[in-house]
């Protein structure tokens, strides 16, 4: 056989034909844009955010809600007129539920589309898939959920609960509402298991004792051997850090089990609106959540917030609840860091880099830490701390009552200091630029 | 002279391989964006996996739905060895995660991981040594077909419940982030540079014409008698069982290397890359582009990758179900896929080639 | 001449149920014979034990003086046993030439083929079986796209690439026409001599055209064995095959 | 996790209850494999639709009460015609076409798997849902230290009986004499007048159904979401491949299965007792292929 001409040919157009309809920007007018040291925010442009949320998967369910709220700050804000006149554009991309797919999409905001940030993620997978890429960058992460604290990385600002604020004062409450004996359940990864060891130590302080612990798998829909655990101990009630799915069908259970909670009542620590509309609300009633947002929470500033988010074309959801009000601080947060980083720059917009914006949300200028007002936030004053870049709040405790929304039983009297390192001080303390460890060397980037 | 179907000649299929990679070669040298580059490489590693579900299962007959267990033990591995590498042995010694695990000493699996060279190895050895013995179990029972698939299947999931149960090992669901990048031989691999393109698709490039190579040997030619036909091939007095296990190593091979420059690349290995859905997808990109050519299933992957990334917003919500749908088309209509079409059109291209032997004139290869 | 094939006391049982029942079974060296009986008599069966994909319950069998029974196929398949399946088994996306090359298995270590060229290896034997099947013109193939007939006789060519001193051939012949058998009986009759052939057959003027020694089968035992004239005339076989016309036309 | 407490000290009360909760999950296991027993029994098709089989029977009890009101009880039934119709048009659209292609039929199900969750999450919404059952089933029954859910032993009773349905129908009926018949030989009940593709169709229909009414019950005892089908199928192939494809088997499986999971899971936890299940069944399949391959055989 000889190759002939013809066939080398088409063997060529064939190739190329087929890498030209793999690769588009190949022949695509933007492809190939060099790389330098271009402003993030143009003079004549808008200010780019970059929107790092799930519309489709699994997860959608919880992030949609994420990117509706995320839009609706923004509106909120332009309507304003920007951050200094200058509008903002969101940059919405779907993660699809894919963490290959998180990556994937944060080096486009932050390369491509150049954002001068990034909101985004509600699972710490995500989070820790994505924080390289923004380490790498320099660039600058805003993540709105509970999370298990123990990393100080320099290139984020968290807007959740850590681990030693969300069980704070519900432990001490629990306890001396029903008693001391408490059954641990939770679902199986990091964040439950860190966040039960805190409840640990604030039950060995309020004199309670773990009398089981548990973890069943993400997802996982089977109580009935934890259950079968539970009756043999008999608690005075369970603390529960079952996320998701999962949490519906532990609540349903529970009943089917016939438990009731008024005897042992279920306290949670992700059990929100959301949840309580989807597991009926026989099964939802009279168990507590601690976070630092209710949708009833009873003041104008919330009462506003509901109405004009549910009004809005946003708020198809018909709810509020904990985790978007946290995306909705961090939007507010980071645009009063925009707005600080101009004036650090003395107004010139080019020269603002993401991680700028971080630094000055901190203590700079003498003007302490970024922070919203009683008057600006829904949940009430917030800041965020200086040294770690996690937020200051008060976490509140509301019983969830039969219609599916919670009455407020507590609220902490005072903030309550976001540690991440709250249960290992050996570790060191989180500063501004990094981990400063007892042998006195600061570690970056601790992940 | 007779007529023959261009695309069974081998030339052909040689000349469209240099020519490909050819030209993935020039890309680099016509533009310097980094996220371009990061995002070519991650096709590149999805290549190497439509690569290697290609070999087992479009050559090989071997339907592996775990291909994704050699890419995740792979990426732990090499995930664990650029930790260590950011780890100092002095002040350092022991990575963030474990200490808050209730870990005081580096455990001893992990241990061998100080050392880059060994950590590489370890990384593509472990993988391929469970393959072998993983294949050693289902091929000496002579299972075949569905039930091979069905068994990956199930060993995936154990794996993948292994991962994120182990959490003081693995970091269990939250995966392992290794905060600097890879270094070897005193170079960074920078995964946003040319480099991590020339690595990624150089390790492709090499896989591919490598597998290429094989397939023409006599050993190629014996496992596709395999696939076709397993009981004529062993009363032709091979030892079945010891071919695939070969092969499904080798698979696993190309997968594990998929899996090394994928965390070169993206810097983060979790349980995900063990999930089931992962692995069907791979499944899914090969029998796309056509399972029963190389080229095809390398092409499959990098298409509905890129198609993925850069479709429009109004297809956003209805991705999951065009690639359903596509995938159901494909196998129904089309079992070898893009591919298959090519060479029912190159089937019509008046080609001729002087006859060996005495053929009749006109004899032309069957098209699908 | 020696006795290259013997089956000594072979049983196969299902739980209480005998398929193949104390069968003895002696073929010797160059000799071309053909195995008979009615359906379930355990034809199938005893080429399934003597080429191991079956175990036997108990017997020996036995090649070229060496115990066999019980071994894995590709070593029996190694030490000179051939086989043809009774529904055609080729490679059907293999060309016709690559069906041969397969077959041509002097060293089946995958690591060893894996250095070597497909299209070299030998092509001289290669030569020598198209000229006995035929095929010449098909070897382009793509074995699929063969019809019936040419299936069997590739089939019975790739058993001959390897130069097996034992042939299997489970009814070579099934589902051929007129003409098509007429070749293969040519086929047959060259290699008889040469190689020793165990045939079932149902078609008997095929095997009247190659057989010398005939061995019939019945519930899994012998009943009878000989030449053709005398086993037709058995009174046994008669009884058996309940017809006053003998066994020419049972199949 | 930390050796001291991975585990848990022997007792007998709740070992016995871990033991009752196994035969529950066995329950649970054996309905949602016995349709995917039918299915692949009759016609060796790996559906790995199945699961969504099942998420589509929640959704349509859900649809049903929800929307219209129909109290659960009867929305079983109806539930199981409902995805038994659509089994049905799947089998004529799609695996029809496909059953010379075992491999290929455990592909396109895999297809109409992601269509079918990605469609039912854009017209339902994510969320997950759940549904009214009886306050009779609420309940729990105790009896001394054993305490069982009412909803469980439905559950448990309904699941034998659907067990006993299926073997009536194929034992006694005409149509499941015509299935097992095409089971055995496809050419030889063709040439006894039976039309195998219809036979078929009705079976992959009834395997559906026996999913879509699985549904429906775990609708009452867990989350309604549209990727809960995930959640079951795993179990439920491992349940049919290891009983072999025979109801009997699947029965046998489920409950050993059901036995092993609760009482690994009573000594250790969830995740790892899972671990532990996968690897012996793969192990098992390893050892006792003859058990599982029925038709491997007969071939030429």
């Amino acid at each position: 056989m000889k190759i002939s001409r013809r066939t080398f040919v088409t063997g060529t157009v064939a190739a190329a034909a087929g890498v030209a309809a793999g690769f588009p920007h190949i022949y695509m007018k933007d492809f190939g844009q060099a790389w330098g040291a271009k402003p993030w925010i143009k003079k004549d442009g808008n200010i780019k955010v970059g929107m790092l949320w799930s519309q489709t998967g699994n997860l959608s369910v919880v992030e949609n809600d994420s990117t509706q709220v995320s839009l609706f700050a923004v509106d909120i804000l332009n309507g304003r007129g920007g951050i200094a006149g200058k509008e903002i554009e969101p940059v919405v991309v779907d993660a699809k539920s894919d963490i290959k797919v998180y990556s994937e999409k944060a080096t486009q905001l932050i390369l491509r589309d150049r954002c001068v940030s990034v909101h985004g993620s509600y699972t710490s997978a995500s989070r820790r898939a994505v924080m390289p890429i923004f380490m790498k960058w320099d660039h600058l992460y805003y993540y709105p959920t509970c999370y298990e604290g123990r990393e100080c990385m320099q290139n984020i600002i968290n807007t959740g609960p850590l681990a030693n604020q969300h069980s704070f004062d519900l432990v001490p409450y629990m306890v001396k509402n029903f008693g001391p004996k408490v059954y641990l359940v939770g679902s199986n990864y990091i964040w439950p298991k860190e966040s039960n060891k805190n409840v640990k130590v604030w039950l060995e302080r309020a004199g309670g004792e773990v009398v089981g612990e548990d973890y069943i798998p993400l997802g996982g829909s089977e109580f009935s051997p934890v259950f079968n655990k539970v009756r043999q101990q008999e608690p005075d009630w369970i603390m529960s850090t079952v996320v998701g799915d999962s949490d519906i069908a532990l609540h349903r259970q529970f009943l089917q089990e016939g438990f009731k909670s008024d005897k042992m009542p279920i306290a949670a620590l992700t059990t929100g609106e959301i949840e309580t509309a989807a597991m009926g609300n026989e099964a939802g009633a009279g168990h507590f959540l601690s976070a630092p947002y209710f949708q009833t929470l009873p003041n104008p500033v919330n009462e506003k917030f509901v109405n004009d988010y549910l009004g809005s074309k946003y708020g198809g959801g018909g709810v509020t609840h904990y985790n978007m009000e946290e995306t909705y601080l961090g939007i507010l947060i980071w645009a009063k860091g925009v707005e600080r980083a101009l004036e650090h720059t003395g107004g010139d917009w080019e020269a603002i880099t993401p991680r700028m914006i971080r630094d000055v949300s901190g203590n700079w200028n003498g003007q302490g830490p970024v922070g919203l007002s009683d008057e600006e936030s829904p949940e009430g004053k917030v800041w965020i701390d200086p040294d770690n870049f996690n937020i200051w709040l008060k976490p509140k405790i509301g019983q969830c009552g039969s219609d599916g929304q919670f009455t407020i039983v507590k609220e902490a009297d005072e903030h309550v200091f976001p540690d991440p390192f709250s249960i290992y001080p050996e570790r060191g303390v989180c500063k501004a630029d990094g981990l400063h460890k007892p042998d006195g060397t600061v570690q970056k980037d601790v992940l | 002279m007779r007529r023959v179907n261009l695309y069974h000649d081998k030339r052909a299929q040689w000349a469209v391989y240099v020519v490909f990679f050819g030209i993935l070669a020039i890309i680099p040298l016509s533009m310097d964006d980094p996220f371009t580059m990061n995002q070519y490489s991650r096709y590149g590693v999805f290549a190497m996996l439509a690569l290697s579900v290609s070999l087992v299962w479009g050559f090989g007959g071997i339907l592996s739905l775990g291909q994704g267990i050699a890419f995740g033990m792979a990426a732990y591995g090499m995930g664990a060895t650029m930790q260590m590498q950011y780890q100092d042995p002095v002040n350092d010694p022991i990575p963030s995660f474990m200490l808050t695990n209730e870990l005081e000493v580096l455990p001893t699996i992990w241990e061998p991981f100080w050392h880059t060279h060994l950590g590489l190895i370890l990384a593509i050895g472990i993988p391929v040594l469970f393959f072998v013995i993983f294949g050693i179990l289902m091929f000496q029972a002579r299972i075949a077909g569905a039930f091979v698939a069905i068994m990956t299947l199930a060993m995936l999931g154990a794996w993948y419940n292994m991962a994120y149960d182990m959490q003081p090992y693995t970091a269990g669901f939250n995966g392992i982030s290794p905060p600097s990048a890879f270094v070897a031989f005193g170079v960074e691999v920078d995964p946003y540079s040319n480099l991590i393109y020339w690595v990624s698709l150089g390790v492709l490039c090499v896989l591919t014409l490598a597998t290429k190579a094989l397939l023409q040997t006599k050993f190629g030619t014996i496992v596709q008698a395999i696939r076709d036909d397993p009981e004529r091939a062993r009363f032709l007095g091979y030892n079945v069982a010891y071919y695939q296990i070969v092969l499904f190593a080798l698979a696993g091979l190309i997968a594990a290397l998929a899996g090394l420059v994928w965390v070169m690349i993206t810097q983060f290995v979790s349980p995900t890359s063990l999930d089931i859905f992962f692995s069907i997808t791979m499944v899914i990109w090969a029998a796309v582009g056509g399972r029963m050519s190389l080229f095809g299933a390398i092409f499959g992957a990098m298409f509905i990758n890129a198609a993925q990334s850069y479709v429009g917003d109004e297809f956003q919500a209805t991705w999951f179900i065009i690639l359903g749908a596509v995938f159901i088309i494909v196998v129904r209509f089309a079992p070898k896929g893009l591919a298959g079409l090519f060479e029912y059109v190159f089937g019509f291209i008046p080609y001729r080639v002087r006859g060996t032997s005495g053929a009749r004139g006109d004899a032309h290869s069957a098209s699908e | 001449m020696a006795v290259i094939l013997d089956l000594q006391d072979v049983t196969k049982a299902y739980d209480e149920y005998k398929v193949v029942d104390g069968f003895n079974f002696q073929v010797e060296e160059g000799e071309l014979r053909c195995l008979l009986g009615p359906n379930g008599a355990g034809k199938t069966t005893t080429i399934d034990l003597i080429t191991g994909r079956q175990k036997a319950t108990s017997g020996t069998i036995m090649f070229k003086g060496r115990d066999i029974t019980g071994q894995r196929e590709d070593k029996i398949a190694k030490q000179g046993v051939g086989r043809k399946f009774q529904v055609p088994a080729v490679f059907k996306e293999l060309t016709v030439r690559e069906n041969f090359q397969v077959a041509f298995s002097k060293n089946t270590d995958p690591f060893h083929n894996m250095i070597r060229l497909g299209r070299r290896d030998g092509r001289e034997r290669l030569r020598q079986v198209v000229e006995i099947v035929g095929l010449q013109e098909r070897l382009e193939e793509q074995g699929g796209n063969l019809s019936h007939g040419e299936t069997q006789w590739l089939e019975i060519g790739m058993v001959l690439t390897q130069n097996p001193q034992l042939l299997l051939m489970d009814e070579p012949t099934a589902g051929m026409t007129e003409q098509e058998t007429q070749q293969t009986s040519e086929i047959f009759n060259r290699l008889k001599g040469e190689h020793t052939l165990v045939v079932v057959e149902h078609d008997m003027a095929f095997v009247r055209e190659i057989a010398d020694v005939i061995t019939l089968m019945h519930l899994g035992k012998t009943l009878a064995e000989g030449p053709m004239e005398i086993v037709e005339n058995d009174p046994k076989v008669r009884e058996v095959y309940l017809g006053t016309e003998g066994i020419t036309d049972a199949a | 996790m930390s050796v001291h407490d991975f585990w848990t000290p022997f007792a007998l009360e709740p070992f016995i209850n871990a033991l009752i909760i196994g035969l529950s999950l066995a329950s649970i296991w054996l309905v949602a494999a016995l349709g995917l027993t039918i299915i692949y029994g009759t016609m060796g098709v790996i559906n790995m639709a199945h699961g969504e089989f099942i998420m589509l029977g929640a959704y349509s009890a859900w649809v049903m009460q929800f929307f219209i009101g129909i109290p659960w009880l009867l929305c079983l039934p109806l539930s199981f015609f409902i995805v038994g119709g659509f089994g049905w048009l799947v089998e004529r659209g799609l695996i029809r076409h496909l059953y010379d292609r075992p491999l290929d039929t455990l592909l396109a199900t895999w297809g109409v798997s992601l269509v079918l969750v990605q469609s039912v999450r854009l017209i339902f919404g994510g969320e997950p849902q759940y549904i009214d059952v009886p306050d009779e089933l609420s309940t729990v029954m105790n009896l001394g230290f054993i305490h069982i859910p009412w909803m469980r032993i439905f559950i448990f009773f309904v699941s034998l009986g659907l067990v006993a349905m299926t073997l009536a129908i194929l034992f006694k009926t005409n149509m499941g004499i015509q299935i097992r018949a095409v089971m055995q030989n496809k050419e030889m009940a063709a040439s006894f007048g039976i039309n195998s593709k219809r036979v078929y169709g009705l079976a992959f229909a009834f395997g559906a159904g026996l999913a879509g009414i699985s549904g429906a019950m775990f609708s009452g005892l867990k989350t309604i979401f549209p990727d809960m089908g995930l959640g079951y199928v795993v179990e439920a192939f491992l349940v049919v491949v290891t009983g072999g494809g025979e109801v009997l088997g699947s029965l046998a499986t489920a409950g050993i299965m059901g036995e092993l999971f609760s009482v690994f899971s009573y000594f250790t936890n969830d995740t790892f007792g899972r671990f532990v299940l996968f690897v012996l069944i793969v192990i098992f399949l390893r050892f006792r292929p003859q058990g599982i391959f029925t038709p491997s055989m007969a071939r030429r």
